[in-house]
């Protein structure tokens, strides 16, 4: 297996280097796959020239990830909450004996001092409500800095995450419970695909914002593009949030949500 | 030296793409333990999303987040006026330069790679996780002995 | 006054990266896990001031600075998550094995 | 794109990446792995490249590193290469 | 002008004193000490760097839209030193109840190892 592996590896590294020399100069501003291939610009740099004009978003990445590519988008957020989904099929144990997640009796005081407890737990009290403001600074300000749904949905899922290692799994639980989490991860695919159907309702094609103007008050067709895109952020923000605490919380304790880590 | 003026030099990144992927190969097909291909098969990612965003990568540009809620304030183009000549043409919205600002397309794709790859990463643990509930071991061979044995862990 | 103040930046993070090196020695060589945890909790930190430092290089401070607050906030998270894990496992002197144990001297190096 | 930045921080990308399949003790290849993350965002941000480069700090810093130990926690801490 | 020649000093004492911690993080013999360099220079050399940086930014603070960057980067200082020394703790925590031992010259005294017999007894 050993000699196998080698091999392999080798073949594989001499084929991609023989494709490397081929390749354009690295950093070059007028390769073909910055500025196109002859008198045909490439896409990328309609999304520069244009984005700000169509979408009034000047975080060009948020603009196409949001709107130009939201279809793409969409289904990756899907594609987390199946791997969300699909941890519970593999690890939960919904047979084992129950135990209640906030008895007092699930707290582990095996190996830790009082001290650890304290003066962890004090940073963590200062820390979380920070953690979690700015989580949903990132969210709502991704479109004029780097920022967005999927960075503000980690960081907001690792606030939950840091409110178990402080405390322990059943304090986080009982504040994010487990009913609590699987709704919040369906409530983003739908508001997601909401606003998809939204445009279909009013006969454009699917996640065709500029229509919405029609029913958000006080817009026109640009702003209702940007409007539009800060609730698809939200969608998917909260999905990503529940899916990381889903996924922590089953590892850690094996899928028995009892004893975290 | 000819071939490393003309052929390392100018690609250098994505040299160390290639490498960091035969590292991750290497590991993911060699290695024994479950959690070690699981390394290996982060290096690997990495070293895809490397090669991407080196693609979109234009020298002598700025990130991609256009400056125009700057415009709103002209106190700001008045206090960075005085270093260095005005240099606001490309700031107008009607003559964005495209070589100014880096290629935003790789950059989106590989964004929602990376939390999918975490997603996925933790669908591969909880998978080790239930591999370790039935055999006990995370070592390939062990496993496989285990399997070979009797299929009686794969039963229940 | 600006493109003077980008080369100090430039010059400042040359030599933070290359400061970088003695933590990824003590990283390579251990001897101890913990040891190699207080390591990558130093590179955590100097990540954060790395971001700040190539903001300023790149002269748009304002998009750097939040994901330097990023790891300002969150990186502690996974050195806690170590010392957590730690605390629950039974004392093994740093090694992945009990100290009596026959490879105990293997594992300390790689 | 800055290139002495590039250079240094791919340099010790590969060193890392080496160190972290060598090393029997998985916690340790975790936390080298969370130092491989580490490097990686900072050559996003030098490449221009901010959204992937906070992607990654949020991912690394806060989720993945703790998801490797929870299952180390769970299974088993030593690896037999 | 005088911003600049404050900001560079700071920074200049940041990398002096991350010099200090990196040579202590190699050169101390065993865990405990090279935790003592590493927490203390690490912490204080990036405060200062970041402070010289936003002071940097301080320069135009004429009420424009920069205030914020300068705020903000007074609030990585201030998280920074929040938790930098909880993870110290976190870590010193768990390398003593991980059973490292210290390293002890010829004839000093281990008072780690009576502070564990005592806390076994207990």
């Amino acid at each position: 297996m050993k000699w196998f592996g080698l091999i392999a590896t080798a073949f594989t590294g001499i084929l991609l280097l023989s494709a490397v020399g081929d390749f354009a100069r690295f950093g070059d501003p007028h390769s073909p796959a910055n500025a196109g291939v002859g008198d045909r610009p490439s896409v990328s740099q309609y999304y520069i020239t244009d984005t700000y004009a169509d979408t009034k978003v000047p975080n060009i990445v948020t603009a196409v990830l949001a709107d130009y590519r939201g279809y793409d988008t969409m289904f990756e957020t899907v594609v987390i909450f199946a791997a969300g989904i699909s941890i519970f099929a593999i690890l939960r144990s919904l047979g084992g004996p129950v135990v209640p997640v906030s008895h007092p009796q699930a707290i582990d005081t095996s190996v830790d001092g009082d001290h650890q407890r304290i003066i962890i737990g004090t940073t963590c009290r200062l820390m979380i409500p920070v953690i979690q403001l700015f989580a949903l600074y990132v969210v709502a300000h991704g479109h004029h800095s780097p920022g967005g749904g999927f960075q503000g949905g980690v960081i907001l899922g690792a606030s939950f995450i840091l409110l178990a290692l402080a405390k322990d799994l059943g304090t986080a639980l009982g504040r994010f419970s487990e009913k609590r989490y699987l709704t919040l991860g369906c409530v983003g695919i739908m508001i997601y695909a909401g606003f998809g159907l939204l445009c279909q309702a009013l006969e454009r094609n699917l996640l065709d914002y500029e229509i919405l103007h029609r029913i958000m008050p006080a817009t026109d067709a640009v702003m209702a593009r940007s409007h539009s895109m800060l609730g698809v952020e939200v969608g998917v923000a909260f999905t990503v949030t529940a899916i990381m605490f889903a996924i922590y919380s089953n590892l850690s304790s094996n899928g028995r949500l009892d004893h975290g880590l | 030296m000819e071939f490393l003026k003309t052929s390392v030099i100018p690609h250098f990144n994505y040299w160390v793409y290639v490498i960091l992927m035969m590292i991750g190969l290497h590991a993911m097909i060699t290695k024994n333990n479950l959690i070690k291909k699981l390394v290996g098969m982060t290096i690997f990612q990495t070293a895809i999303i490397l090669f991407y965003v080196s693609i979109g990568v234009k020298s002598g540009s700025t990130i991609p987040i256009l400056e125009h809620h700057h415009d709103d304030h002209a106190e700001v183009a008045a206090a960075d006026a005085h270093h260095g000549e005005p240099a606001e043409s490309d700031h107008d919205s009607d003559a964005v330069n495209p070589d100014h600002f880096a290629n935003p397309l790789p950059h989106v794709l590989m964004l929602t790679a990376i939390v999918v790859g975490v997603s996925t990463l933790g669908v591969a643990l909880a998978v080790s996780q239930s591999i370790f509930k039935d055999f006990g071991s995370l070592e390939e061979d062990e496993i496989l002995e285990k399997i070979k044995q009797g299929g009686a862990a794969i039963d229940d | 006054m600006g493109e003077y103040f980008e080369l100090v930046a430039i010059v400042a993070g040359m030599v933070l990266l290359l400061l970088i090196a003695p933590p990824l020695y003590r990283i390579v060589i251990g001897p101890t896990a913990i040891d190699r945890i207080v390591a990558v909790n130093i590179v955590g930190t100097k990540t954060a001031v790395m971001l700040v430092v190539i903001g300023v290089a790149f002269e748009r401070v304002d998009m750097f600075v939040d994901f330097a607050l990023a790891y300002a906030l969150l990186n502690f998270i996974g050195s806690l998550a170590a010392a957590r894990y730690l605390h629950k496992t039974k004392p093994m002197g740093g090694t992945a094995e009990p100290l009596d144990g026959e490879d105990a001297k293997a594992s300390m190096n790689p | 794109m800055i290139v002495p930045f590039d250079i240094i921080i791919l340099i010790f990308l590969v060193i890392t990446a080496v160190i972290s399949l060598r090393v029997r003790d998985l916690l340790s290849a975790t936390m080298i792995l969370g130092v491989y993350s580490f490097l990686i965002c900072l050559l996003w941000a030098e490449m221009g490249a901010v959204d992937v480069a906070f992607t990654e700090a949020a991912v690394g810093a806060g989720v993945s590193t703790v998801f490797m130990i929870a299952t180390i926690y769970h299974t088993r801490r030593r690896s037999s290469d | 002008m005088i911003y600049d020649i404050v900001a560079v000093i700071l920074i200049a004492a940041g990398i002096v004193f991350f010099l200090g911690a990196a040579v202590g993080l190699i050169r101390f013999p065993d865990f405990y000490t090279r935790m003592h360099a590493a927490g203390k220079g690490d912490t204080l050399s990036s405060l200062l760097v970041i402070l010289g940086f936003a002071i940097h930014e301080f320069r135009h603070f004429d009420g424009s839209g920069d205030v914020i960057v300068f705020l903000k980067l007074l609030a990585i200082c201030a998280f920074i030193m929040l938790t930098s020394p909880t993870s110290t703790h976190a870590l010193m925590d768990a390398g003593y109840e991980d059973g490292i031992e210290p390293v002890i010259g010829e004839g000093g005294e281990n008072a780690l190892a009576e502070t564990r017999k005592t806390r076994k007894k207990d």
